[in-house]
């Protein structure tokens, strides 16, 4: 008997949803059955990550209905679906950073024994919780200070813990790499052997044959096409998706000038995340860096970029020693970093697109420091038109999808023509349309003789994007390897040493 | 002129003392048959400018004005004067700018009373705290004065320490005559510039557990005080005359208003009230 | 498990940690503070002078632990001065005036108190008033009612056996208002630290969106937090009056910067999620000695608001640079 | 260009939407009090008592424009009130007992002024201090040093020109006074609206790691705010020295609140990012016509705490209400 038998667990029907005079669901029907995997996939801004926020609780459709076993279903919390047995996990949903490992995985459904917290058991369920996924810390260390991917793997793990009948997971592997997201798909398919059914977001559209049983494609809010089985081509995925066919993902990579704009000399950071690091990257060149989750890659472009301290060591620009003290340091001299946390560090989420573009280009929009909303709303408007950001300028960037918050990121940093522009996990979470629109970017800044480097836990991103690739492990240069020469075994036994 | 609405802009009506007056002015114009719009400045000098103003514009035909702050600001009286209103001022005046007339308690004298007599009960001599009213007040300048001319007549009392209250109040009174009777537990007098200080101190020595008598004398006569000072809940106090303080500032608002001069000042004198006469003053506050 | 044994010790005490971690500052000035007042006054050290400052910090103290919960979720609460003093004014008015019996109206004055942070809270959650504005309102509402209950008049004459409460050391050594207050301390270290209640006003105070993801109810507990403060508010207005032995609409009068400045001395954060009981304990008692300390010396009031200011910069300052 | 005519004009007004959008509810609340009060009392629509009201609110509204910048960037300042009574103070220390000629006695206190506000600033950037705390301790240390100039006395005898500023009515309509309101108003106004540095206040409010990677130098702006919010509690001293012709010690009591419940009533969000100066300026008028009006009524000081108490959470309720 194949899953496909079964009665399913969630059925909706014709679900809507409405914000403000904006319908972005119009009438949504699926089914999920016990054991199974369901991919749902879709553009930015489909509405992938709305319609899973009303299935477990945390928004309310405007109109259609559900099921759940058979029964009416409509929590009016989340709490109210969690308790039915639907779990979720949220995309980029933040942790509580002040608290521990073990708190944070059960925040909200607290073990207790005799009306008191128990401790021991939660840190002993987080730790075996966090193992699984190959996470080896202790479960009451504070969350602050974890890098992303370890505290994407916390929030894994605290939906693994929950128990769930259904559990839906929202870009999950987002900020991982690949061997993370390979303990998270044994970690998936115990779950399914157990009969809990899987709603699975992703934008890793290679991932998707791997794990999906059946495939669901949205697209402007109404579901498009349903594929019975996981192993669909990628190809017919992508078509689905975007509504018509794209060639190729990663465009020609332009051949770089032979003199070099940006030299980095035996930079060592104080807290020791990484050291001794030197590269060049000449003009017009990708440079890419890799590594594993934790490798210092982060530390390392926003040292060179101002954000974080620099121990000892240089950054050389166009041959004057320019090491940045701070990021305005660092602008000035025409190095912008696109940062690895929008959420976090990259946009005002409650501020306007506009005003978000604003923040990095005060100097270009403003007459003798003067701004008038006019210039600023034109200014922002052509970037929010050339980066194909699907929505208003006034909008809150915070109402945007995922993928539409990452453009407005790099519209706000590119609308500066830097010299030298980082790119940390430029396309974490943004659909394939989007993602080859953004490697297009990245070759017409190389073309434009802009030094361009991309940190990515994405290996075939940074394979196809570079021309060198420094393969970082533990804080260290691992090695630096030619286009040529790069491919995912040569990288990886670097990254692995 | 006849006065049919009394403006009347009262410091701190938080204040037991401030609040008795308040109460005497509204119960005699109300026999006489006189509107009064009161309004609280809450200790703040500022507001008391912006309500003089707010009085002025509903036409009084007279003002009656306690100034508020650690000062008696000059402008109110000034904005009265400009519109042609008789001013009365209550218990401070302003420099450079006095009212029509002035009353208020004869604070030094009174305070010098309450010294003296408790510094007879202790047989004119010990050692002795003081804790004053809010620094620089008007009162606490005048009742500090007073007092250490009693303390200088009798050469056997010695003031070991003195601190000062910010709000008047019975907490800081309790909190301060614990400590300082911490810092000094053999002192036998004590003299709190008000009754609520002064129930705080008798509270702090009620319970520091100090073997010998100490006498506390208070000030202002508040009506919840007497009763206890009645019972011998403190030794000492100069009751003001609130509510003869109110009448005599209305019937000088009459009188200004009709066109006579009054004297520029007009003190009324506390009654030294100790446990034997106090009942006379709960029965009826003078 | 690989738990190490460091990992062991550290975790064992993962929150006693953090809830140290962020008032080892505090706790030192406290101690230099002691110290240093120890040599320039004997009286100070002496047992009573102590047990002096006990007494004079319970109602701050009492009030501290409801702030210290409104600030873990991120909010605050202005009110608890005037609540304090229409507590008192209401138990005052139904013992005195209406003639109850004393206990009666005292708890009845807790109900009264306890409504007015449920106002708070609903004001904050159901209408979305931000609570600096909600509590500030309320502020002025409760001095208000508390001054019309008797046209600004004190009440007085409670029996006998209600203001001893204060004074009584028991064994030599506890008043009863100073039990109350440790009772209240002890019991607000566990719920914050021991029950699943606790932990949530954490996880609110670190992100209300995650904690209502998580399934815990945000407004709930928000307002339970309120109804807590105003009822400690409450409690503390009737051991204030114990303490005076009666009763006045103008007790009160900026103890909530008092009440706030105690909490984050103690090292928990105004934006929530970070602090605890403890903490405020240091806070409460640095205030308190501060006070007592000053005026054993007989520095001048002037003098002494310089030199608080100064310290409670230095104390917050010292924590705040060791964390760097 | 497919941006539509409609976008365009909500775009063109992107900030000025946003900076009355959140005070609208102010705004059509301080419509209804007006209306209310000019059928209420026949004077409460003079053009008199409308003048008296806008020389009431000066004080307050300058020290208004200088919260709004600190609560935009997420801060606060307690300091506000005895920054203004030291200001006073030391303008009248030098000017009648010192003997400098008043404009340079100003001149100086406003130096005085603005040192207040850059001590904090660096307390709060440098070591890393609370905002909230930061302020108190300078709240506590001002007060503390105006109280020290002359041991708790006022200073009077000021030259005749300097009082008559604050009542002589220009033009039949201006005093100096409210002119300088005026005037500080409409440079918040631009500053905040029209450049960068006032843009920049909103992105550090906003989420300052964002600012700082956005190459906004985050501590030197923080530090600016404060310095300014010094300087115009300092003007607000000298203002209202003017209206009093005298200086004292004890001015500005609790005006931190009121300050802050102006600014918030008018929409500015105490969590940083959101707000403006038209709101402020809302919020300064709701209390000040709220404040002349019931004096007009002749309502009684303790109903008229209750009344501002709940119009104010009426006010900010039906904003919040509005938006949901
Ligand atoms: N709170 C909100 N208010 C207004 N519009 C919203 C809100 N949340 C989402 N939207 C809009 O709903 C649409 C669907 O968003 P959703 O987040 O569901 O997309 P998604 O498919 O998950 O995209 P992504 O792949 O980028 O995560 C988008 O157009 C988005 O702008
Ligand atoms: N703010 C911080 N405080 C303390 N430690 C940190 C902080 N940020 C990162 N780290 C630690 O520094 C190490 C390097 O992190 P970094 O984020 O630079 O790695 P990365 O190679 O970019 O990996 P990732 O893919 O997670 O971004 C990690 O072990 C991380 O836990
Ligand atoms: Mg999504
Ligand atoms: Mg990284």
């Amino acid at each position: 008997m194949t899953a496909n038998d079964l009665p399913p667990i969630l059925s909706l029907r014709q679900i809507r949803k409405v914000y403000g005079s904006l319908e972005v669901l119009h009438g949504i029907d699926l089914d999920v059955r016990a054991g199974e995997v369901v991919a749902l996939l879709g553009e930015n801004g489909a509405g992938k990550s709305t319609l899973s926020k009303i299935i477990s609780g945390a928004v309310q459709p405007t109109a259609g209905s559900m099921s759940w076993f058979g029964a009416p279903y409509a929590p009016a919390t989340p709490r109210a679906a969690m308790d039915a047995g639907v779990g979720m996990i949220h995309q980029e949903l933040k942790l509580l950073p002040q608290l521990s490992i073990a708190e944070n995985v059960f925040v909200g459904r607290y073990l207790t024994r005799g009306g008191r917290i128990d401790r021991q058991a939660m840190e002993e369920r987080a730790h075996a919780g966090l193992q699984r996924l190959g996470l080896d810390v202790s479960p009451r260390r504070l969350v602050e200070g974890l890098s992303t991917a370890k505290q994407q793997l916390i929030e894994i793990a605290k939906a693994l813990t929950l128990n769930a009948r259904l559990l839906i997971l929202d870009e999950p592997t987002a900020a991982l790499g690949g061997e993370e997201t390979q303990l998270l798909f044994r970690q998936i398919e115990r779950l399914k052997a157990d009969g809990v059914g899987i709603i699975y977001i992703s934008h890793r559209l290679e991932e998707i044959r791997q794990i999906a049983d059946r495939i669901v494609v949205m697209r402007d809010g109404a579901k498009v096409q349903e594929f019975g089985r996981g192993d669909v081509p990628v190809r017919t995925i992508v078509e689905a998706m975007v509504g018509r066919s794209l060639d190729r993902m990663f465009p020609p990579v332009p051949v770089p000038s032979d003199d070099i704009m940006l030299e980095v000399r035996g930079l060592s950071s104080p807290s020791g995340t990484f050291s001794n690091i030197d590269f060049t990257v000449k003009r017009g060149e990708v440079f890419g860096i890799a590594g594993l989750v934790g490798a210092g890659r982060t530390e390392l472009v926003r040292a060179i970029t101002g954000a974080d301290p620099i121990a000892t060591g240089d950054v050389v620009l166009d041959g004057a020693v320019i090491t940045p003290r701070s990021p305005s340091d660092a602008i000035r001299n025409g190095i912008v970093l696109v940062p690895e946390d929008r959420k976090l560090q990259g946009l005002v989420l409650e501020h306007s697109i506009t005003e978000n573009i604003g923040y990095a280009n005060f100097d270009a929009v403003s007459k003798a420091g003067w701004i008038t909303s006019k210039r600023l709303s034109q200014f922002a408007n052509d970037y929010i038109k050339k980066f194909g950001v699907k929505g208003r300028g006034e909008q809150n960037a915070g109402e945007l999808s995922g993928g539409n918050q990452q453009k407005v990121v790099l519209a706000k940093w590119l609308a500066r023509n830097p010299r030298v522009v980082v790119l940390d996990e430029p396309t974490r979470g943004i659909d394939v349309g989007a993602r080859s629109s953004i490697y297009d970017t990245i070759m017409e800044l190389a073309r434009q003789g802009i030094a361009v480097i991309v940190v990515s836990s994405d290996l075939e991103e940074v394979l196809g994007v570079s021309n060198r690739i420094m393969v970082m492990a533990q804080g260290k240069q691992a090695g630096i390897l030619d286009r040529e020469d790069a491919n995912d075994v040569s990288v990886m036994e670097l990254a692995t040493i | 002129e006849e006065v049919k609405k009394i403006g009347l802009a009262v410091s701190n009506l938080q204040a037991d003392y401030f609040n008795q007056i308040k109460i005497g002015v509204e119960a005699y114009a109300k026999e006489k048959g006189i509107e009064v719009i009161t309004v609280d400045a809450k200790n703040d000098s500022a507001t008391q400018v912006s309500q003089v103003q707010d009085l002025l514009t509903q036409d009084i035909d007279a003002f009656i004005y306690i100034p508020a702050g650690a000062a008696a600001a000059a402008v109110p009286t000034r904005l009265a004067k400009e519109a042609g209103i008789p001013v009365v001022n209550v218990d401070r005046n302003a420099e450079g700018a006095p009212g029509d007339t002035f009353i208020a308690t004869d604070n030094a004298t009174s305070a010098y009373e309450v010294c003296k007599h408790i510094i007879g009960l202790a047989g004119g001599q010990g050692k002795m705290i003081m804790i004053h009213g809010q620094k620089g007040t008007t009162p606490e300048v005048e009742r500090t004065k007073g007092c250490m001319k009693a303390i200088e007549e009798n050469s056997g009392v010695e003031l070991v320490a003195q601190q000062w209250s910010e709000q008047w109040s019975q907490a800081e009174g309790l909190n301060i005559g614990q400590n300082l009777l911490q810092a000094h537990p053999d002192v036998s007098l004590i003299f709190a510039q008000a009754d609520g200080l002064a129930l705080g101190a008798a509270q702090a020595v009620k319970v520091s557990g100090v073997s010998q008598r100490v006498y506390v004398g208070g000030f202002d006569g508040d009506t919840t005080a007497l009763p206890i000072l009645a019972e011998g809940g403190f030794d000492a106090t100069a009751t003001q005359q609130v509510r003869g303080i109110g009448r005599l500032a209305v019937d000088s608002a009459i009188k200004l208003a009709a066109g006579e001069t009054l004297p520029a000042e007009q003190l009324l004198p506390g009654f030294l009230t100790t446990p034997e006469n106090a009942a006379k003053f709960v029965a009826e506050h003078p | 498990m690989s738990i190490s044994a460091t990992d062991q010790e550290r975790g064992a005490g993962a929150s006693a940690m953090a809830a140290l971690r962020g008032t080892t500052g505090p706790l030192i000035g406290l101690i230099l503070l002691c110290i240093f007042l120890s040599f320039a006054t004997d009286k100070f050290m002496s047992a009573r002078n102590l047990l002096n400052i006990l007494d004079q910090v319970t109602v701050l103290g009492i009030m501290a632990v409801g702030m210290t919960m409104v600030i873990l979720i991120g909010g605050i609460d202005l009110a608890v001065g005037s609540v304090l003093a229409l507590t008192m004014m209401v138990m005052g008015y139904l013992a005195n005036q209406v003639g109850l019996p004393l206990p009666v109206g005292i708890l009845l004055a807790l109900g009264v108190a306890a409504a007015t942070g449920a106002v708070s809270g609903i004001l904050i959650t159901a209408l979305g008033v931000p609570a600096f504005i909600a509590t500030l309102a309320m502020m002025s509402v409760a001095r208000g009612l508390a001054n019309m209950i008797t046209d600004g008049q004190q009440i007085v004459g409670f029996p006998s056996w209600f203001s001893l409460l204060a004074y009584t050391r028991y064994g030599g050594f506890l008043t009863l208002t100073v039990a109350v207050m440790l009772v209240v301390f002890v019991l607000g270290w566990l719920y914050l630290r021991y029950t699943s209640g606790g932990r949530s006003l954490y996880a609110i105070g670190g992100n209300q969106e995650v904690a209502r993801l998580a399934g815990i109810n945000v407004n709930l507990y928000t307002i339970g937090v309120y109804v807590v403060s105003g009822l400690l508010a409450g409690l503390a207005g009737v051991v204030l009056a114990m303490r005076l032995d009666s009763v006045q609409p103008t007790a009160g009068v900026s103890y909530e910067l008092d009440t706030i400045a105690a909490v984050v001395i103690g090292g928990t954060s105004l934006s929530g999620g970070k602090g605890g009981i403890l903490g405020t304990i240091i806070g409460v008692l640095i205030i308190g000695v501060l006070r007592n300390g000053l005026n054993l010396l007989g520095v001048s009031p002037f003098t002494q608001a310089v030199v608080i200011g100064v310290v409670i910069a230095l104390a917050v300052a010292a924590e705040a640079i060791k964390r760097k």
